[in-house]
Order: C-alpha cells, then sequence, then structure tokens
C-alpha cells in the first residue's frame, strides 16, 4: 500500500495569492494514499526541504509529490531533498500548480484551485506508479581519437596526452602539420610558421601518450559515448617506416615527376616522396597512382638504392582497429577554386595565383626560393594586385560567408611582398576590412603604412591582358570612379570552405553537418565545441573558417571536454531509459528501425524456461539511449517501457482527475 | 422550458444528451519536455492568461505518445485532448516529433471515422519560446470543446448502468 | 534540307541588310531553308521593356505564338536585340505558366503561348545545330592567313541563366566558327565588353570611348578585322570608326565583318554578294591578308644526324 | 479458378523430397462445399488438398501456430496472404529458408452467397508477391502503381453525419463479445502476450462492455494500420459479424492518401507507414 506525502508550497504569494493552498492539503488529505499532506511558504528553502526529509522518516512514506514551481525549476533539488531522507530521488514527482496554474489562472481563483487539486491528484496517482530508479553508470575507454593532423588536431592531441590520457591521431596525408605546414610568416606578429608549429610536429611524435597514425583514414565508428570502437585504414606506403632511416636516397633517385601538393603544384617532387623537408614523420612514402613500378611494374631504382631494404611494392593497405571513449574531429579547410571568374581569366592568364600559392612563393622553403615571381615568364613582379573576397561573400559565384581570415592574410602578404622585392607596390582591391582580433587592426594600419600599399574600396570587374602586363579594371567605390591597374602579378585571395569530404565523415561519425559541409556545434553559443553526439568533439576550420589563435583555442577547449568526460572511471548517466521485458518481446525489431540512436540491438534468449531453441528479442543499451520513448509508443506488444514514463504512471495521471 | 432547453448544450455526437448546469469540459493536454512544456512554462512566467480547463501531462518526447493514451483519456477523464510537440525539425530527440505526426494523424481521423467529433483531438507545435502561441492554442482547443459540449462516448459508466 | 523559322527584325531590312543577305546565302550553301514568321512584329528591344514589362512580353510573344504555327521547333534571329528579347519573354513565360496566361490574354487572337519553339541567335544556331564539321566541308576557298578578334557583344550570350550558351565572359564559339574557315582568331579579352550601342542616340562620347577600346584592343590582339554577330555593334564600330579615330588621333583602318560575310567568303560565293561596299572602312586592306601566311619559327634546331639521315633517304 | 490438381502434386513432390515436415492448405469441410484449412503432415493425406474460389482463409496465419513454428512448411498463399506472408518474414516471424511458398494469381474468391468477396473485387494485388512457385497467369507488372480503390463503405460511411456515424459504431462495438476471434484469426497478431491482455493496457481488461470493446478494436486496428492486407480472416471469423474491415480500411486509406505509401507487404522488408516518416508528411492538422 502506497504511502504518498504531499507538500504544497505558496511560493511567497506567486501561488498562495491565486490559489487556495489550505483548501487544496484538505482535498489532497481525502486521496486514500496520502498519507501526510502539508503546506509551506518556500518549500524549496532549507526549512522546507527539511519537512520533506522529516515527513519521509516520521510517516513512512513511500513516495513525495510537491505541488510548487515547474519540474524543470526544482525537480533536482527536491530530489536532493529525498536522497538526503535515504530515499530514492525518483520516487518524487513535481505538480507544476504554479506555472501551469496560479499563474495562467490569476483572474478565477476558484478554477485555479480546482485544477491545483486536480494536477496534485495526477501527480500523487503518477507517484504511486513510480519505481525506484538508479544512476547509470557507463564504463569508459580512457583514449581519445583525434581525426586531422594540422594544427587544431596537433594541439588536441598535445593537450589531452599532457593530461596523461592516450590519444590516436589520424593523418590522411604522409605528414602532419596541415595547413599551417605551408604558410610562410603568420599574422599579426609574422612569426615564422614553421618555426612555432615544427617542434610541436617533434612533440606529437615523441609523446609516449600519443600514437601518431599518418597516411591513413577513419573508416567506420561504432559504439557511443566513452566505448567507441574505431576502423582505422592504414593507407599501403610501401615503406617499411620500422628500417627506414628518412636518408631520402630514394626520392633523390626516383625518375619520375609529380606536380607538389606542398608547393600547390608550383614545381614537381617525385613519386617516392616526403611532403616537406620538416615532414614528421620524416619518411618517404610511395604515390601508386604515379609509380611506374606499381602502375607498370618498370623501375625499382628506389629499392636498389635503399641501403635498408625498407622498400617493398607489394605492400597492402591494413585496417586497425582501436577501442576509444571520445573523438575530436579536426579536418581543417580547403580553398574555394575561383575558376567561376571568367571576366578575371582564370584559367587563361598564368599570372593570375591564389593566395596560397602566393603564400608558398613567399615561403623561405618554397618552390622560388621566397621570391615571388611570374609563373609566365619567371619575372619577379612589380606591381602585384590583392583581390579580395574571391568566393567569400559572393552568392552569385561562389559562397554567402566571410571567410575571417582573408583580411588578415592579405594585409600580411602585402608586407611580405615589400620585405621580398623592395621596389615593388601592392594594390589591395577590398570590400572591407574585417580585422576584429587582438593585434589586428593595429597590424593593418602599420602595413598600409610600412608598405605603402594602395587600397582601393571596390570590386573588380575585369581582368585583360596587354602585353605581358594584367589590366586590372575595378571600381574605386570612395572616389566613385572606374580605375584601371597594369600589374605584373594578380593574387585572389580565395575563399575559405569546409573539406569536400566532411559530410562522407559526418555520416560515418553519425554526427551532422551544415549546408557548406562544415561540421555542426550542438549550440552556437553555449556549446561551440561539442557536437549532437556525445563524446565527439569539433576543433578549428571545419566547424567554421577561423585563424590560428581561434582554431589552438579551440582546440584546447576540446581537450578540457575529453579530459572531463574521463575524468571518473565510468560516467553517470539519468536512469531514465527504455526496458525491454523479454517474456512480451516477440521481436518484430521495429523499434530497433524507429530509434535514432541505434540504442536498440537484438538479443538471443531461450524460448520459454530450459528450452534450447533460441528466439530474437529486442535489447537496450542504457548506455546510448537517450528516452525519448519512440520505441515504448511503437511496441505493439507494450514490451518496452520507459523508466520513470511508464505506462502505468502516465495512465494513473490520466485517470486520476 | 422549450426554450430552456434551447438555452441547454447538448453532445454533438449524442445530441439526446444535455450537458449539466455550469458544465465546464476537461481538456487533457500531452506536452513534450523539451518545446511545448517549456513552452507552457513561459506562458505561465510571463503570466498570460488562458481558460483552466486544460490539464496537462509531461512525457518526454511527442514521439512517447501511443495513440490510446488519447482514446482512454476520452473514454475517462478528458472531454478532448490536445498533444503538443516541438516544431519539424526541432526535435530534442532527432526524428521522434515526424513518427508521433503519421500516428496523430491517422489516430485523429479513426476517432472521427467511428463519431468522435475532430476538434476532440487536436494537435500543436509549441517551441520553448512560444509562450503566447501555447495560450492561443489552449484558448482555441478550449472555446471548440466548449462548443462540442460533454463527450459521452464510451465513456465508462454509460456501460455498467446496464 | 533543314528548315528553320527566320526573324529577321528590323535591322535586317536596314543597317544590318548584308548581314541578312550573306545568312540567305551561307543557309542556302548549308541547305537550311528559311521560313520568315508571317506577320512578324516589333520585338520592343530598348524602348519597350524600360517603359512596361507587360509590353515587354507581348510584342515578342505575339512573334513566339505565330512561329508556333510554322511546322518548325527552332526560331533563328539575326539581331542580337532581338534574341535577346524572345529569349528572356522565353525564358519567363515558360518559367510561370500564370505570367503567360496573363499576357497571352493581350495576343489572344493570334493563339495560345504553348513554348514548342525553341530561340536561337544565328550564331547559336550556326554553332549547335549545324556544327563546325559541316562548316569546315562547305569550305572551298580557306581564309588562311586572316586574323580576326571575335566580338560578341553584350547580348548574345548574356544572362547565362537566360541564353545558356556558351561563356558569358570569354565565348568562343565565333572563335572556333573563324577558325573551321580556316581564319585565325586572336586572343581578344574585349569579346564581351560594351560597346555603347543604348547611347548610340543620345551620348555619342561614350559609344566613341567605349568602341574606341575594343578597336584598340582588336589592334592589340594583332587582329586585321573584327567579326561581329550584332548588327548593333558592327554599325558602332564600324560607321564610328572614322570619329573615332579623329578622337582618339589613331588609325585603325579595322574592317568589321559579321561572321556569315566572312562564311559566304570561305563558302566561294562571288565577293560581289557580300555586300562589302556597305562598309564604311575599306574591307580590302583585311583581304589581302589571306594566303599570307607568315612561316612558322622553326622551334627544334635538327640534329646533324637526322639532316644526313634525310640527305641519305634523297 | 482450380489449383487442386497442381497443388496436391507439388505437395506430393515435397514430402517425396522430404523437402517439408507439414503443408498447410485447404480441405473440403466435408458437409457443405465450403473449405477449412488443413494441416497435411504425411505424403499420404495429400489427396485431401483442394484449392478453388472457395479457398477463402489467409493461411499465413498458421505459421505463427504450434504446428508449424518450428518445421519445414509448405503453404500456399494468394495475393493478400503473401503480403501478410512478407510482413511476417520483415518482422522475423518465420524464416524464409523453412517455407516453400506456392504463389497464386488469384482470380477472387467468394463467399458462402457465391458472391464474389469484396475485398476481392477492390483487391489492388491479386497475385502472390512472395512464392517459390508461381500458379496460374500473373498480370503483367505495370511500373505505374495501381490508383487506390476507395472502399465503398467507407466512403458511405464517411458522408453520414457524425451522430449517424457515432450511432452506427456504437451498435457494432456493442455487438462485440470480446472473443477476441478477431486477433486470433489474424496472420499479423503474433505478439507474445497481447497488450489487450495486460494489466497496464486497459481500464477493463476482458470486461465485456462496449467500451472495453472500443478500447480494445481500437488499439487492435491501429496495431495494424499499415500492416493490414485486408484478407478478412478477422471478419471470416467474427461470431458477431462485425464489419471490422471498417476500421482497418479506413486506416489504410488515410495512410494512402496522406504518405503516399504503397500498399503493406508489397515491398519485402517495408515495415508499414507508423515506422518511418517523411519530411512531407501532411502537416496543416497540427496548430
Amino acid at each position: 500500500m502506497a504511502r504518498v506525502g504531499v507538500f504544497i508550497c505558496f511560493c511567497g504569494a506567486n501561488i498562495a495569492d491565486y490559489v487556495d493552498v489550505p483548501q487544496v492539503v484538505e482535498e489532497v488529505k481525502h486521496i486514500k494514499e496520502v498519507k501526510f499532506a502539508i503546506e509551506y511558504k518556500y518549500m524549496c528553502s532549507d526549512p522546507g526541504q527539511g519537512m520533506i526529509r522529516d515527513a519521509i522518516v516520521q510517516y513512512k512514506l513511500t513516495s513525495i509529490v510537491v505541488a510548487a514551481c515547474s519540474p524543470r525549476m526544482h525537480e533536482k533539488t527536491f530530489r536532493k531533498a529525498l536522497s538526503d531522507a535515504g530515499m530514492n530521488p525518483y520516487l518524487l514527482e513535481v505538480a507544476n500548480i504554479r506555472e501551469h496554474s496560479s499563474w495562467v489562472h490569476q483572474k478565477d481563483k476558484k478554477a485555479a484551485t480546482e485544477k491545483a487539486m486536480d494536477l496534485c491528484r495526477m501527480a500523487v496517482a503518477k507517484s504511486i506508479a513510480n519505481e525506484q530508479l538508479h544512476e547509470i553508470s557507463v564504463p569508459v575507454t580512457k583514449r581519445a581519437l583525434v581525426i586531422g593532423g594540422g594544427i587544431a588536431g596537433i594541439q588536441a592531441a598535445l593537450d589531452i596526452a599532457d593530461a596523461r590520457i592516450p590519444v590516436v591521431l589520424v593523418e590522411k596525408s604522409p605528414s602532419i602539420g596541415g595547413k599551417m605546414a605551408q604558410l610562410d610568416e603568420t599574422f599579426p606578429t609574422l612569426d615564422c610558421s614553421q618555426c612555432i608549429l615544427t617542434p610541436k610536429m617533434v612533440d606529437v611524435a615523441s609523446h609516449p601518450y600519443i600514437e601518431l597514425i599518418p597516411y591513413a583514414e577513419v573508416l567506420e565508428l561504432e559504439g557511443f559515448v566513452g566505448n567507441y570502437k574505431v576502423k582505422i585504414k592504414k593507407k599501403a606506403s610501401f615503406v617499411n617506416f620500422k628500417t627506414c632511416t628518412g636518408c631520402g636516397a630514394c626520392w633523390q633517385k626516383c625518375p619520375v615527376k609529380v606536380p607538389n601538393e606542398y608547393n600547390m603544384g608550383i614545381d614537381k617532387r617525385k613519386a617516392i616522396y616526403t611532403p616537406f623537408p620538416q615532414a614528421v614523420p620524416n619518411k618517404p612514402v610511395i604515390d601508386a597512382e604515379h609509380c611506374t613500378m606499381l602502375t607498370k611494374g618498370k623501375c625499382g631504382i628506389c629499392a636498389k638504392v635503399c641501403e635498408k631494404g625498407s622498400i617493398d611494392y607489394t605492400m597492402q593497405d591494413e585496417i586497425i582497429e582501436r577501442e576509444i571513449g571520445a573523438v575530436v574531429v579536426a579536418t581543417g579547410y580547403d580553398m574555394w577554386d575561383p575558376k567561376p571568374y571568367e571576366e578575371y581569366g582564370v584559367g587563361r592568364f598564368k599570372d593570375i595565383i591564389t593566395s596560397l600559392e602566393f603564400e608558398r612563393m613567399v615561403s623561405a622553403n618554397g618552390p622560388t626560393n621566397g621570391v615571388p615571381v611570374r609563373p609566365s615568364d619567371g619575372k619577379v613582379p612589380k606591381n602585384v594586385v590583392f583581390i579580395k573576397c574571391i568566393g567569400s561573400r559572393d552568392e552569385a559565384k561562389g559562397i554567402e560567408y566571410c571567410s575571417k581570415i582573408c583580411c588578415m592574410y592579405t594585409t600580411k602578404h602585402t608586407i611580405l611582398l615589400h620585405h621580398k622585392v623592395h621596389d615593388s607596390h601592392a594594390y589591395v582591391f577590398y570590400m572591407d576590412i574585417r580585422a576584429a582580433g587582438k593585434g589586428y587592426e593595429e597590424f593593418v594600419k602599420k602595413a598600409q603604412v610600412d608598405t605603402a600599399a594602395t587600397y582601393l574600396r571596390g570590386r573588380v570587374s575585369k581582368i585583360y591582358k596587354k602585353g605581358d602586363k594584367l589590366m586590372v579594371r575595378g571600381e574605386d567605390a570612395q572616389i566613385g570612379q572606374v580605375v584601371e591597374v597594369e600589374a605584373d602579378l594578380v593574387v585572389l585571395a580565395t575563399a575559405v570552405i569546409a573539406p569536400k569530404d566532411n559530410p562522407d565523415l559526418a555520416r560515418l561519425l553519425g554526427i551532422s553537418y551544415d549546408k557548406y559541409g562544415y561540421l555542426s556545434e550542438a549550440h552556437p553559443k553555449l556549446r561551440p565545441v561539442e557536437t549532437a553526439k556525445a563524446g565527439i568533439f569539433l576543433a578549428g576550420c571545419t566547424q567554421a573558417p577561423k585563424d590560428i589563435p581561434d582554431t589552438v583555442s579551440q582546440a584546447s577547449a576540446c581537450a578540457a571536454k575529453v579530459c572531463g568526460l574521463f575524468a571518473g572511471d565510468t560516467m553517470k548517466k539519468d536512469p531514465m531509459v527504455s526496458t525491454i521485458n523479454n517474456e512480451y518481446c516477440s521481436g518484430c525489431q521495429n523499434c530497433v528501425k524507429v530509434c535514432p540512436y541505434g540504442a536498440i540491438v537484438t538479443d538471443e534468449v531461450p524460448f520459454g524456461h530450459g528450452s534450447k531453441e533460441m528466439r530474437t528479442v529486442a535489447k537496450i543499451n542504457e548506455g546510448v539511449c537517450q528516452g525519448c520513448g519512440s520505441c515504448v509508443a511503437i511496441c505493439r506488444s507494450m514490451a518496452i517501457n520507459l523508466a520513470g514514463f511508464t505506462d502505468p504512471q502516465i495512465i494513473n495521471e490520466i485517470v486520476s482527475i | 422550458m422549450e426554450a430552456e432547453v434551447k438555452d441547454q448544450l447538448v453532445s454533438i455526437e449524442k445530441p439526446g444528451l444535455i450537458a449539466p448546469p455550469n458544465w465546464e469540459p476537461v481538456i487533457m493536454g500531452i506536452l513534450c519536455n523539451w518545446c511545448s512544456y517549456a513552452g507552457s512554462d513561459l506562458t505561465g512566467t510571463s503570466r498570460i492568461q488562458y481558460p483552466p480547463n486544460i490539464r496537462i501531462i509531461r512525457v518526454p518526447c511527442s514521439s512517447r505518445v501511443d495513440p490510446w493514451f488519447l482514446i482512454k483519456s476520452l473514454q475517462t477523464t478528458a472531454d478532448g485532448v490536445l498533444v503538443s510537440g516541438c516544431h519539424p525539425g526541432d526535435c530534442h530527440y532527432i526524428s521522434g516529433n515526424y513518427y508521433a505526426r503519421r500516428r496523430f494523424l491517422v489516430t485523429k481521423k479513426l476517432l472521427n471515422f467511428v463519431g468522435f467529433h475532430e476538434n476532440r483531438i487536436q494537435f500543436s507545435w509549441v517551441s520553448a519560446a512560444e509562450g503566447p502561441k501555447f495560450a492561443k492554442v489552449v484558448n482555441k482547443v478550449t472555446e471548440d470543446i466548449k462548443k462540442l459540449g460533454p463527450l459521452h462516448l464510451y465513456k465508462k459508466e454509460n456501460f455498467e448502468k446496464k | 534540307m533543314k528548315k528553320l523559322t527566320y526573324f529577321p527584325g528590323c535591322s535586317a531590312h536596314g543597317t544590318s541588310e548584308e548581314f541578312d543577305s550573306t545568312l540567305k546565302l551561307v543557309l542556302k550553301t548549308l541547305d537550311v531553308e528559311l521560313e520568315d514568321i508571317p506577320d512578324w512584329n516589333c520585338c520592343g528591344a530598348t524602348s519597350a521593356h524600360v517603359m512596361t514589362e507587360n509590353l515587354a512580353l507581348a510584342l515578342p510573344l505575339r512573334n513566339l505564338v505565330l512561329a508556333e504555327k510554322l511546322s518548325n521547333t527552332t526560331m533563328g534571329i539575326a539581331c542580337a536585340s532581338c534574341y535577346q528579347r524572345m529569349k528572356v519573354t522565353k525564358v519567363h513565360l515558360d518559367e510561370n505558366p500564370e505570367l503567360a496566361k496573363r499576357i497571352n490574354t493581350t495576343v489572344v487572337e493570334e493563339g495560345t503561348y504553348q513554348g514548342k519553339v525553341d530561340v536561337k541567335s544565328m550564331l547559336q544556331y550556326a554553332y549547335e545545330d549545324i556544327g563546325l564539321e559541316a562548316i569546315k566541308s562547305k569550305v572551298t576557298k580557306p581564309l588562311t592567313g586572316l586574323k580576326v578578334a571575335c566580338y560578341y557583344g553584350c547580348l548574345l550570350t548574356r544572362p547565362k541563366n537566360i541564353t545558356k550558351f556558351d561563356s558569358p565572359e570569354y565565348p568562343v564559339s565565333m572563335d572556333q566558327i573563324c577558325e573551321a574557315l580556316g581564319a585565325t582568331a586572336t586572343e581578344f579579352d574585349y569579346k564581351t565588353e560594351c560597346c555603347g550601342a543604348s547611347f548610340s542616340i543620345s551620348n555619342t562620347e561614350v559609344v566613341e570611348s567605349l568602341s574606341g577600346k575594343i578597336l584598340e584592343m582588336a589592334k592589340e590582339s594583332g587582329a586585321h578585322a573584327i567579326v561581329v554577330a550584332c548588327p548593333l555593334c558592327q554599325s558602332n564600330l564600324d560607321m564610328r570608326q572614322p570619329d573615332i579615330q579623329k578622337l582618339q588621333g589613331v588609325k585603325y583602318n579595322i574592317p568589321v565583318f559579321y561572321f556569315t560575310q566572312l562564311m559566304a567568303l570561305a563558302f566561294g560565293h562571288p565577293i560581289d554578294q557580300l555586300r562589302f561596299p556597305k562598309h564604311i572602312i575599306p574591307v580590302e586592306g583585311a583581304l589581302a591578308n589571306i594566303g599570307k601566311v607568315e612561316p612558322v619559327p622553326q622551334k627544334v634546331k635538327k640534329t646533324t644526324k637526322a639532316v644526313e639521315a634525310e640527305s641519305e633517304a634523297k | 479458378m482450380n489449383y487442386t490438381k497442381q497443388i496436391q502434386e507439388i505437395a506430393a513432390k515435397l514430402f517425396a523430397e522430404g523437402k517439408i515436415d507439414v503443408f498447410v492448405g485447404y480441405r473440403m469441410n466435408g458437409f457443405d462445399e465450403n473449405q477449412v484449412p488443413v494441416l497435411v503432415n504425411t505424403a499420404d493425406d495429400v489427396s485431401k488438398l483442394v484449392f478453388t474460389d472457395k479457398s477463402v482463409f489467409n493461411l499465413v496465419n498458421y505459421l505463427k501456430n504450434e504446428h508449424t513454428r518450428r518445421k519445414r512448411v509448405g503453404i500456399v498463399v494468394k495475393g493478400c496472404d503473401s503480403r501478410s506472408l512478407n510482413l511476417m518474414l520483415t518482422e522475423s516471424q518465420v524464416k524464409r529458408e523453412n517455407l516453400y511458398v506456392i504463389g497464386i494469381a488469384c482470380e477472387g474468391v467468394t463467399d458462402d452467397s457465391g458472391q464474389k468477396m469484396q475485398n476481392c473485387v477492390d483487391c489492388m494485388v491479386p497475385d502472390a508477391v512472395v512464392f517459390d512457385e508461381m500458379l496460374g497467369t500473373p498480370a503483367p507488372p505495370q511500373n505505374v502503381p495501381v490508383s487506390y480503390k476507395m472502399n465503398a463503405d467507407i466512403a458511405s460511411l464517411a458522408a453520414m453525419p457524425l451522430t449517424g456515424r457515432a450511432a452506427y459504431f456504437e451498435e457494432v462495438f456493442e455487438n462485440c463479445i470480446r472473443c477476441n476471434a478477431c486477433r486470433h484469426s489474424c496472420p499479423l497478431c503474433y505478439c507474445a502476450k497481447c497488450c489487450i491482455d495486460q494489466e497496464t493496457a486497459t481500464l477493463y481488461n476482458g470486461a465485456n462492455t462496449t467500451s472495453a470493446a472500443f478500447h480494445a478494436l481500437m488499439t487492435w486496428s491501429l496495431h495494424l494500420a499499415g500492416r493490414c492486407v485486408d484478407c478478412r480472416n478477422c471478419e471470416k471469423a467474427c461470431p458477431s459479424h462485425l464489419p471490422l474491415h471498417l476500421l482497418h480500411k479506413q486506416n489504410e486509406s488515410v495512410i494512402y492518401e496522406n504518405f503516399q505509401e504503397h500498399l503493406a507487404g508489397v515491398i519485402p522488408g517495408d515495415r508499414g507507414a507508423f515506422y518511418k516518416y517523411s519530411m512531407k508528411d501532411p502537416d496543416d492538422f497540427i496548430m
């Protein structure tokens, strides 16, 4: 026989003024299960909670109803009060007589009071069917997976590993470093990108808690927060990294020349190559697409010259598995292809290049040893025109959003140009200068003075060839006139876009992405590094365009989240999840189909007691179940129930008034 | 005498059945926790007044609502039901309200088919920010059902008599 | 024998008579038969669409409706402006039938619009429906040695989503046709720049400066002549050239052909039928280059071995 | 339509080859020209088997039966039967490898009065959709889906005034004696324990009142919504001859018209309308 205690709150005047609380108390006392009912000014206050604790002990209550404000407000508070009194906190029900009665029926006290009574009756009825529930604790595998070895991935991996949590870092190219490794100097301080990045790269390689898996891709992720299992494909490198010393004899001798991705195809690399001198790991890989030994079976020079015999043309892709508890996605970004700008003659004029190509040229270790040259004739350019917002902020040809970093790197480029070619002059066509950031505005101002670059506010309408010069015609909106600039070289500040395989990755991880292909955060303001899927976090440009400082901060934030997740040996979880009654389950598996979280799997149980024959039933994975109840409603044999919202509880509510 | 009877409210499904004087309908409101229940709380906090006929049940998601919750409500205590959930695409549980939407339509049509007035079963999408909308919805539902008079189809008591 | 519905437009009977006549010559050679739209009317270009949308749509619509009475599925249009108006109307009406119904009420006695006739500029027709191969096959007097700058103007390929033909910024269809005729098309960046046509009456200075630039760039590209497919382009570049030369003090003397004229020439039609006298800038100078081929500079120096081998062969 | 001979031969062959343990078919009931289902366990009894336009029952119902569950079964299915079989397979209640299915290109069956049954007149999928071998000549597959045939009774009832409908169905439910024959005769009612019999499910479980009948039948029809194949086993089984098909056809038409779903069980692996959704589902009935 249930013994319910009802505690009705005045909430100061909030309830008392519009609901006749004493009358409600009298009314509920008539319910036969109610053994104790009392009102108080502030139930949530300490004395209020004290009354609850005492009553539980004194009247041997089996469930508690608090009639007060919305359960969304104080349910937790009162649950705590219950457990303090040694009672299972889930035996509490809250009747919402403030938001749902006193505040919305202020003109009709009688009706409000009656409604309050009904709400109490419903809560009492429900609480009678309440069951003792216990927090679910899910064991966690304390290992993190970081996807992408750019600065974001590197930072996240290091921060997590420094907390003595093992990290698996997967990078799809042969070396970590990402886009930042291609940069020359970085705004706003102009410190050399390599100088600040390479030490971190080395740390990653040497860190005892980091397992670096380069030249690999994530194939499949299964499981749930704290208990993921990931399949990783190690692409065949045809070089045995264990024995290879990285001496470089192989790629020096290799006869096959291939456009060099690292240098934006400005120069050539070999078919066996290390992407760049400072690569980590500094071991070459064979590009199976171009290696004549692998394609035609001819050559084999690298094998001959390798003293260690590390070359193995028979190497196959390898699939490895790792158990992990959390994932940090840091797949970075791509640059937009400016082909649609036909009026600029993109593709026809050699001397129009993208900013990343320019970056490589002016980079000390670049294809032209740090001197910008005209691709057409190799001459050093004097007049260079920089055009911003190529693809960015352009609904017609590109994407609507602002790429955020172009203003700053273009400013940087004018400085670099000024440094490398002293008698050069830079022209910058811009829409706005967006220099929000620490030291950014100052940086731009200073650059404008130092380089004496000509800033022209307006779009370029046409580029045409005159002799060996490029004529750049645009508008100078500030004087409202068409201007023409004679340029030796034109640099397009192309937009930052999401990596093209982001959607596939998102599907494989089971997270969402926006219309541009950027991965979506759980909340734009309050949960900017989490995804909607528990245990998967986002770092860097894979979520939206960012500069290096922002990327690094987000990466560290991810690390903090991962550490938080792994703080205990197990994760606590709300027990309000679905449960299956095998006896009733007929194994139609419709619930498996409907569950949005894949929390339901199938299980084999014997037919009746001691029967050899097995039958299929559904099985809930408590760790994954979020407690939506979709499966409960579609289960025809009512074999599934949702703790906290069971059918008996809801029926009691329905029929109690 | 004639006139009196006229003024009295009759059950739309059973014109023979006359509502008791100053009869007030009972409406069972089943709200999803994340949008509509939060929305109804907002209605309270912003002190927007609405008729007191509705009795609210909290469920985690509109997809938790099994059609026979409605059937049972109508058979026992309620003269009408209102189910409310998150707007399509906003479901806290990704896709719950889409499954619910299908069940709701079929249930509504079926109940109407066997003789319940369609206004006795109503649905709404109310987001956590739509306090005013929740009040509007409750107002409409209450008015509709007041017009329909008391529901007396398949009520338990009708049949215990015989 | 192909058949093609033909909308000449007003200019074909005036300023661009030579376009019209040479077009007919050429199409005869390519055995395409033209069927004029009976009782066609003004396309409304330049004036109508700045006044009222309804009129701007109604005028072309009437022609479209009339064209549908003929059996052919394609309407070819000589004048670029006419083409523009027709195409725009067709696209708009096809996109929203409601509008089509409304506008149709104004020309209801002609019949109802079904949108079954496709609208193409003569350039587009030559390029897509006749095709380069067919054109090449008819060439009897290749224009080898003649360097031409192909000028498309603003209307033939724009806006892209309306015309759906060639590139709006750097089209190549006419270049390829000229190449097919044996001429050389120069790399000419002013292909689609504005010639100022809209100001040709009201503010000629603008026209002269803009067209001037085009002529300058054409010369720059090393062309002997400019080739066009639009009457207004032709008149602006040809007729105004003397004034422009006065204005800029540069002698261009660069004749402006219709691509049909060059086709006719290459197809071996007698020169007197090509209406060259109608040009302001004499064409002889340019045509003189036909047959003159400057020797291709020897790129690789033959090795002595190769030379010996050859001599031995002899 | 008479496939008695072929079916006997096939069954005999199957027994001879030891492919099946039991064959589910029809036999004459012995006292009039109507037929009843029969489970043939040996080759000797094969001669009992018949199949004519009097073979009305949906034999798939017997696959949930103790006699057939663990065995290899030969079975005869008409169009509608095969659809329910499809659903049984999808909902993994039977294993395909344990079945040898004889599909019928059905020309419609007749009721006691010799009239063609209403559901056969309206039938949209006469040919078996799942089978190992086909008897009769199936209609050529048309790429355009057959337009939905609105059930006449539904249309006329929908046209009735509300009070009329209410009264009509009140009588229907009043005549229900809660014997649950409908449930037992339905191939798709295979639940280990029906929710109607569960404590939680209803206020008056088992109670023989109109309201209890209403509750039971409503729940039942909603559980069959998007799954019912309109084989009318329930109606044939109902001792009070209730027009149960009305409830099912109503749901079917609503689903078909609003969700552009195909009929239940036509597509292998399809679970029915309630277990999937579309963004385009009607939303106008929701405030």
